[in-house]
């Protein structure tokens, strides 16, 4: 078997061209591929598209997020459930470059985002759902009543690029995320043309992975990178700082 | 799966409102108690980020309640203290909580089928104003670009019931229940119960029922602080 | 936690009126809940639509499946991906009932029979696929282009029931599935309204899944039955006569 | 992966056509193999029930072929004899297959999100008729009323290639190679190789064009057995 292994971050996100549109993994902490995050970042890839939850937030210290890529010119649009934080006083750093004109969004509900994605990684082109249904968000988009009840025409969000962290992963590509770490990382997989993960224990041989128990197949991963310990692995950094 | 029962209610002042002299209206963790008082044995149960949070700490007796987390979680329980928290599990406004023996993980998509297809009894969420017509809005405040949507549109658009959470009147002391929604809607005629600090309320299309009223709140004194109609 | 464990396959589908649209889960052997099935025809339901990939084979012994229960004059429709065995000399014992007008069916392509009851699992009314378009089954029916190429809109399916089976389950009904156990079962499970599942290991109490491991949440699961051991299992029926 | 290598080559008699004399025509297992020599390496390959199913036992060196099964079933190697096999693991033709070291399970909705998606590099399946035009028919035969669908349309409509094995004349001798089919297709245009006892074929819209002609045949004794232009 071709080996999905690569040596380092930098070599995993090498070949990105400008205008890639990239699916950053992750809910809060919990499978946000920091690493690949930081070496796009030196790699400098400029318009590109990002799709994520969030652009990162206002935490202290800042971690690698899309906001660090739009702070660094690279990023042309994001699309993502929000480009502004619920409370009105917590101000994101992605914030300012929106409302300036800076940078594009497309602001899509969490659901939406996620059953978006799947549909690309499905073959599914649109789908009809009930969420936005008599907001701003639906204002001349084409509805539709199926049983009396109004909704929304979606289209399928495919990706250039997934990246997203796993907990384990064989040397196939095969994935298994732990807890809260699984989110929008499989859809992101499926979603994209090239999906390069960042893996916090070492790579395991092909047939250490219950096949029952695989939440991502090895055929929608095609790069893998192993994280390493920390400091560089970049997730113990936050840890350090909460515990003071 | 009341595992909170034993957390202390909390007994800070009424928020928004001036502590003079008497109890007079009710402080967060008791807007959330109100509501949470209302849910039934076996419900499935999302709480938004903020206040709602609070639901949690309701002592509802042996009633059965699981949390689902938008973020692939169904089934959690308290949130833990640092040091003893697990950095891969966290609820849907980030904080580190536990599990539960049947919690079970899934991805984004399977998580949002649950809310799509109705699964959820109820979700309990802030907002800035909620329209007698049981419109609400929570993603977007006045004169803004964009916005911060999350799962909010989802929930409210699929969940059975949606119950509000929010201070009964602004800063300025401006009402938050109102005929209709100023700001942009979150979903349409979807709020059936909104606890506010001055009491828990039904919109009824024209205006607001008493359901009851906080300690020390008169119905005149409500009804001078609310946007639409408030019935008795 | 009030217990979803019943002591018998009778009780478990007692209440099931006449008219039930009923999901039948399982891909050849693997995942068909033989004992719901067997116990469904005892009980005597009428005018059930039965939902399945195949109404069965004309395998000896005849195992209890779809076609059993039209046999026995429950059945007003069928909604498989096979109403007619792909190879014209084999005769299945449901094509009889169909092509004598006794029972109707509606004849679905297996992906988009998959689909349908994930959808309305997930909140979806309707969604378009490329399968199918072209062909007599699109004929009449409503189609749209969506970058240049065709695409058949289809609805979501719900089921008033599922019975499915799984290898294990807890006490609070979340359920794995062994291998190609798992095929249908869990979209049935979303798409239903009471979900019944035949167990084949003990029910294991609450806990003793690792959560990142379980196919179907115990929220779309409603009542358990443990299958007891051969012959009463039924599948081991099977496995004996294959041996001879 | 091609852990059947060892397996011998089938050498029964062509079917469709009587064993006279000299080698005339391929056989099932020879079908299969000349469709196999096609499969690169790295592809993932649905093989349908039946003489599809014996590309698998054909040696193409060390390309790594991994093989999906519809019902959920990422990577799955050679069938497995009475009293070995796994009753819970089946593939699609409903054999007892086993395992391989990095075999995946899926549910079907997931198993065909792969398929429709386009990620399945080649299907192949047998046939009762091809069109020049790239359509074929598999589901239905003539005067039926409905058929077996199956997986076929979504993995005809949805596999990057669509090969067909299939006998080149029915038992009465009439063409199965022809302009467009009569019965009712299971896709439009898909179809880009063909392979018969009679050789290798690919419709070009008009005809179809001689790949390869099978040990025996030739190019006039195809022609005459071909509803179609044959080009050579």
């Amino acid at each position: 078997m071709r080996s999905k292994t690569f040596g380092s971050f930098a070599e995993a996100v090498a070949d990105i061209p400008d205008g890639s549109v990239i699916g950053i993994g992750g809910f809060a902490a919990p499978g946000t591929p920091y690493n690949l995050i930081k070496a796009l970042r030196e790699q400098g890839a400029k318009g590109l598209t990002c799709v994520g939850n969030t652009t990162g937030g206002a935490h202290q210290p800042r971690m690698p997020d899309i906001a660090s890529l739009v702070e660094n010119g690279q990023v042309k649009k994001v699309i993502a459930s929000f480009t502004a934080a619920t409370r009105p006083t917590d101000v994101l750093p992605f914030t300012k470059y929106y409302e300036s004109g800076e940078v594009e969004a497309e602001l899509v509900p969490q659901g939406t985002l996620a059953e978006r994605m799947r549909a690309a990684g499905a073959g599914i082109p649109a789908f009809y759902t009930p969420t936005a249904v008599g907001t701003e968000l639906a204002e001349g988009r084409e509805t539709r009543k199926f049983n009396g009840r109004e909704m929304l025409l979606e289209y399928a969000l495919p990706l250039d690029y997934a990246f997203v962290r796993a907990h384990r992963a064989d040397a196939s590509g095969n994935l298994v995320f732990r807890l809260t770490q699984r989110n929008f990382c499989p859809l992101m997989a499926m979603a994209a043309k090239v999906c390069i993960v960042e893996v916090e224990e070492d790579i395991l041989p092909a047939g250490a992975l219950d096949p029952d128990a695989v939440h991502t197949s090895g055929i929608f991963v095609q790069r893998l990178v192993k994280v390493p310990a920390a400091p560089e692995g970049i997730w113990a950094v936050r840890r350090e700082e909460r515990k003071k | 799966m009341s595992d909170n029962s034993a957390r202390p209610i909390h007994a800070s002042a009424p928020s928004g409102a001036p502590a003079t002299g008497p109890v007079k209206g009710w402080d967060r963790q008791q807007m959330a108690d109100r509501l949470a008082r209302e849910f039934q044995d076996g419900w499935l149960v999302n709480l938004g980020v903020g206040i709602p949070t609070l639901c949690s700490n309701t002592d509802i007796g042996d009633r059965e309640i699981t949390y689902h987390s938008e973020n692939g979680l169904i089934g959690y329980g308290p949130v833990l203290s640092a040091g003893q928290e697990d950095l891969h599990l966290v609820n849907a406004g980030g904080q580190n909580v536990s599990l539960k023996p049947d919690s079970v993980t899934v991805n984004h998509a399977d998580s949002f089928a649950i809310i799509r297809s109705g699964r959820i009894d109820v979700t309990v969420m802030g907002a800035y104003e909620v329209g007698a017509n049981g419109d609400f809005a929570n993603w977007k405040v006045a004169g803004q670009k964009g916005g911060g949507i999350g799962g909010a549109m989802d929930l409210a658009a699929c969940a059975k019931r949606v119950f509000i959470i929010l201070e009964h009147v602004t800063r300025k002391g401006a009402p938050r229940l109102v005929p209709s929604c100023a700001l942009p809607v979150t979903a349409r005629g979807v709020v059936t119960l909104v606890a506010t600090n001055y009491g828990l309320f039904a919109p009824t299309g024209q205006g607001f029922r008493v359901v009851e009223l906080a300690p020390g709140m008169s119905f005149e004194e409500v009804r001078a602080a609310t946007g639409a109609p408030l019935e008795g």
